[in-house]
């Protein structure tokens, strides 16, 4: 119990810590290093409040995605010469504004002790809708909570979440242009360790999609592997040989959000409640949505990290 | 004060110091690291406190809003980064206030 | 079968998302026909919102338990008299709007804006309808991220620094909020409005969330003295984005606060009331100074948004009488949202016709585009509040309630304000009507763009004439709570 | 057993401390980098001194996934970082 209690006190200050290195580091890059850190600690205490599904998606998200993506940007950055911190840049009337605005410490202290106070001063422990979730988790068609309330009880959600991400490679395309040409020839070593890894992480990926349904993992996870993998792949330089208009590229992306609407619509039309499965067809149907959904999800991360519409006419072994 | 509470009071500490960073930094990669600071604090608050009844509280539905959370986290960041790319490719600067044209 | 039960039997609600969902989806895939696909999508909303006010009248209110499970394990969509209100503001503008890009937007830049706009679009219309606050909150993100790909549109430097600053603000308000669902939760173990409202009670986690989620909204809704990421964005997005950005978007989360106000919070909300009336007012008189400080036109629209916006929050001090108060913020917000759309519209084609937006160039504009100008003229009559229009009827109904409660001071803002919304709108006339020291180059507004401004500023004028259906149309569902007589 | 593999992640939890040591002083970027490599690394072996400890298998795929996904980030660094950056000291 001890032992328990000491971890968990380090955890809980290690992460106070790393954030604040990781806001105030002088250098942009080391504040990056600290941020990807952060998200291991991060899955490190979504362990601890046995959140495993958490836990799966911090680290596909925060050690595959987010990094590179913050890498990528920065690197982009400093081609543009504004990697760097704005210190350098400011002038002195900016420095002393900038200093006045550091005396904010005192009202952000005081609302972060207020916040403290009324989470400890939360009303005796509520039950939350855990009993709900299992008194309905036998007709949801799985048999992981977790997935059960993303895909089934709260879908509608899940639904409009699977269009946010859309919606950011949408965004970044309207205002992005083409990609950025691949960097020079991997040598010899990535390119090896793209072809040995990606396989593996395909199979990882297909094994916690399959998995999701009654132990942690599921499509969020497993579509983030996917675009680890992607990301993997760009960087290693290979490109896939498609048009920016390509259709089918596009058919993919939409994938998980065109099949969710269309279960929605379907069930509509039938029932009269979006989204209501009949519990009979719930499994099939979470899986088709999932499957779909992993595709769009890992297609879509990995054309954020891309940063621009895919290039048509480059050739890449 | 069981580890619920502890984790909870942690999330409230990472909002706080986003929030800081946010407001005080000017670099734009930086902004946007406070608010997935902050999104991270919040979504610790958010299942932290359904475990403050003891090991048998562990109750799906926040879990669930928090992987719909991230995944939204994840979404702004990589639209907020693009942003900042091409702002900088267009002034040279990385922050709201640096401008070359004005 | 009659035909008032074929219509009562479709579920209108949902279809106002899925329609455009499904719209975004296809117009992303046969980018051919972006502008035909988008137009016709939102269309077929139009006709959903219809279907959904026929049904509210015949039925009431409006529930449906997505995914068939009910609050508290599933989400609820539901549709009161203020929600409806709000989804017919909407489709309106956004049907001006759709038509206005049309025209607006040429083929490059037409592919990616339909699909964009109408998630944004679904977004704003699942917000309207959600009963719960966690689905809220992925909508407020999802209107966040549409809103600001919008705005970056347009490139260069300006519009894409006023994308990111809008982008910051819009995240930092909706984590603020989401701090409070969180809080929420575990007081009361739900996210369902309704329950959370049946188990209300006050304590320092309420408060909390109550300061947060508020916070988060105002931020949204660019209150005075969180407002500063609204001008650099509202000016710099293309024209039609501008229209539904100052029209719509904004309206969104006061939208949210406003329930959030009447349903969970308004028991436990003494006094902050009355600062938010001194905020708003700070708002109304400072936003119509920097109106009428303005060189540029779009930005003075955007400042005069500013204004506009405080005066919503004015109802919150009088809400002792609440249905004069209420009804007073209700038909503020939609007068405004149509009238605001219409101004930008019209500011867009002055800018398309001239190819700047300096007010003291405007080249006798009157008799180049005298539709633009009229549009203009309309959409401030209902800004300036002055009779018939939707806007008169808003700050008639707040000055009503405002004398009635002995706040002269609040009297003194309405007046003050009103006159300085004429000072900037007659600027801007006086020079379209005058000749400019330079003449200058002149590009062809097609009628697709001039008459949706126009349309639309006539909406808002013609707003100020139909009071009792919509009185009669906000008591649906008793969203005030309040079974005052209709004034 | 249990205490044993608590004590064990505990031990290696505070060992962390020591990479992030490195992470904080650099001082080049490359050494901040290998730091966070090594970092996850151990975050594995915590991760599977917990899966242990608590009987959770789940644990072990969150290792799995980390141990995988641990190259990413440092083929992003070495791909798009380390042709201007590298070797050299960054402005401490």
């Amino acid at each position: 119990m001890l032992l328990q209690s000491g971890f968990d006190v380090a955890l809980g200050l290690g992460l106070l810590w790393v954030a604040w290195q990781a806001l105030n580091s002088s250098d942009l890059f080391k504040a990056i290093v600290f941020f990807i850190a952060f998200g291991l600690l991060m899955a490190l205490a979504w362990v601890r409040m046995d959140a495993p599904d958490i836990a799966l998606a911090e680290a596909a998200i925060g050690a595959g995605v987010t990094g590179a993506l913050l890498l990528g940007a920065l690197a982009r950055l400093r081609a543009s010469n504004a990697g760097e911190t704005t210190m350098g840049q400011a002038g002195n009337g900016q420095r002393r504004f900038m200093a006045s605005r550091r005396l904010l410490w005192i009202p952000l202290l005081l609302m972060a002790a207020g916040l403290g106070y009324a989470v400890l001063s939360l009303p005796g422990y509520t039950p939350g809708l855990s009993a709900q979730v299992a008194a309905n988790l036998g007709a949801s068609g799985v048999s992981n909570p977790v997935t059960a309330v993303l895909l089934n009880f709260r879908g509608y959600d899940t639904l409009l979440e699977l269009v946010v991400l859309l919606l950011a490679l949408l965004g970044m395309w309207s205002m992005a242009g083409p990609a950025p040409p691949p960097s020079a020839e991997a040598a010899a070593v990535l390119d090896g360790l793209s072809r040995f890894l990606t396989p593996l992480v395909l199979l990882v990926a297909a094994y916690l999609l399959w998995v999701g349904t009654r132990a942690p993992g599921g499509a969020f996870q497993a579509g983030s592997l996917l675009g680890a993998a992607g990301v993997l792949l760009i960087l290693a330089g290979w490109r896939a040989n498609v048009a920016s208009t390509a259709l089918s590229l596009r058919l993919v992306l939409t994938a998980g959000p065109g099949v969710f609407v269309a279960v929605a619509a379907f069930s509509l039309l039938m029932s009269g409640q979006m989204l209501k499965y009949p519990p009979a067809y719930a499994g099939i149907l979470i899986l088709i949505i999932e499957i779909a959904a992993t595709l769009s999800i890992g297609l879509t991360l990995a054309g954020l990290f891309l940063g621009g519409r895919p290039r048509g006419e480059r050739k890449s072994p | 004060m069981n580890a619920a509470v502890l984790y909870a009071l942690v999330g409230v500490g990472l909002y706080s110091l986003g929030l800081y960073a946010l407001i005080v930094h000017a670099h734009l990669v930086r902004k946007i690291l406070a608010i997935n600071v902050m999104g991270s604090g919040v979504f610790l608050v958010l299942v932290a406190l359904a475990r403050r009844g003891g090991e048998a509280g562990t109750d799906a539905v926040p879990q669930a809003m928090v992987i719909t959370g991230i995944v939204v986290a994840v979404s702004a960041t990589a639209l907020a980064l693009i942003l900042v790319v091409k702002l900088a490719a267009e002034t040279g600067y990385a922050t709201l206030s640096g401008n070359r044209q004005e | 079968m009659p035909a008032g039960s074929a219509v009562t039997g479709v579920s209108w609600g949902a279809l106002l998302v899925l329609l455009p969902l499904t719209g975004a989806m296809v117009c992303f895939l046969w980018t051919r026909a972006a502008r035909i696909l988008g137009l016709s999508t939102v269309i077929a909303v139009c006709l959903a919102v219809a279907g959904l006010g026929w049904q509210l009248l015949q039925e009431g209110v409006y529930h449906h338990a997505a995914g068939g499970w009910g609050a508290p394990l599933g989400i609820e969509l539901y549709a009161d008299g203020l929600s409806l209100l709000m989804l017919i503001a909407t489709a309106a503008v956004a049907l001006a709007v759709s038509i206005y890009s049309t025209g607006y937007f040429k083929r490059a830049r037409a592919i990616r804006f339909w699909p964009l706009w109408l998630i944004l679009l679904a977004a704003l219309n699942a917000l309207f309808l959600s009963a719960d606050i966690f689905n809220l909150y992925v909508t407020l993100e999802l209107v966040g991220l549409a809103a600001a790909a919008l705005t970056a549109l347009g490139g260069g430097a300006a519009a894409l620094r006023g994308a990111m600053r809008y982008l910051l603000a819009s995240l930092l308000g909706s984590l603020s909020y989401l701090l409070g669902v969180a809080l929420l939760y575990h007081s009361f173990g739900s996210v369902d409005i309704a329950m959370l409202a049946a188990r209300m009670e006050s304590s320092p986690t309420v408060w909390a969330a109550l300061g947060l989620m508020s916070a988060g909204l105002i931020m949204k809704t660019a209150l005075y003295p969180l407002h500063f990421w609204l001008p650099p964005a509202h000016s710099s997005a293309p024209a039609p984005v501008s229209a539904v950005l100052s029209g719509l978007v904004v309206k969104a989360s006061f939208y949210l606060l406003l329930r959030l106000w009447l349903e969970l919070f308004g028991s436990v909300s003494e006094g902050i009331d009355n600062m938010l009336g001194l905020l708003g007012s700070v708002a109304v008189l400072w936003g119509s100074v920097q109106a009428l400080r303005q060189t540029r036109l779009k930005l003075l629209v955007a400042y005069s948004t500013v204004a506009q916006l405080g005066y919503l929050f004015l109802a919150f001090p009088l809400a002792a009488s609440a249905m004069t108060a209420w009804n007073a913020a209700a038909y503020l917000v939609i007068s405004h949202a149509l009238a605001k759309a219409a101004m930008f519209l019209a500011a867009g084609n002055l800018m398309h016709f001239a190819g700047h937006d300096r007010i003291a160039d405007l080249d006798r504009m009157v008799q180049r585009l005298p539709l633009t100008v009229f549009a203009f003229a309309l959409a401030g009559v209902s800004i300036m509040g002055l009779p018939p229009s939707g806007g008169f009827i808003g700050k008639w109904l707040l000055l009503e309630a405002a004398l009635t409660q002995g706040r002269w001071d609040l009297v003194a803002v309405v007046i003050l304000g009103g006159l300085l919304a004429a000072g900037y709108v007659f600027k801007v006339l006086g020079s379209a009507f005058t000749q400019a020291a330079v003449p200058q180059r002149a590009r062809r507004v097609p009628a697709s763009m001039e008459w949706p401004a126009l349309l639309l500023a006539c909406a808002a004028i013609v707003l100020g004439l139909v009071t009792l259906p919509v009185f009669s149309l906000v008591t649906i569902g008793d969203a005030f709570g309040v079974d005052e007589v209709v004034p | 057993m249990q205490q044993l593999y608590l004590a064990l992640a505990m031990f290696l939890l505070l060992n962390l401390g020591a990479g992030l040591w490195r992470v904080l002083r650099g001082p080049t970027a490359a050494d901040r980098m290998l730091a966070a490599q090594l970092f996850g690394t151990t975050a594995v072996a915590v991760l599977l001194l917990l899966a242990q400890a608590f009987g959770e298998a789940a644990l072990r795929d969150v290792a799995l996934v980390f141990a995988l996904l641990a190259p990413v980030t440092a083929v992003a660094f070495v791909r798009r970082l380390w042709p201007e950056q590298g070797n050299s000291r960054d402005t401490d």
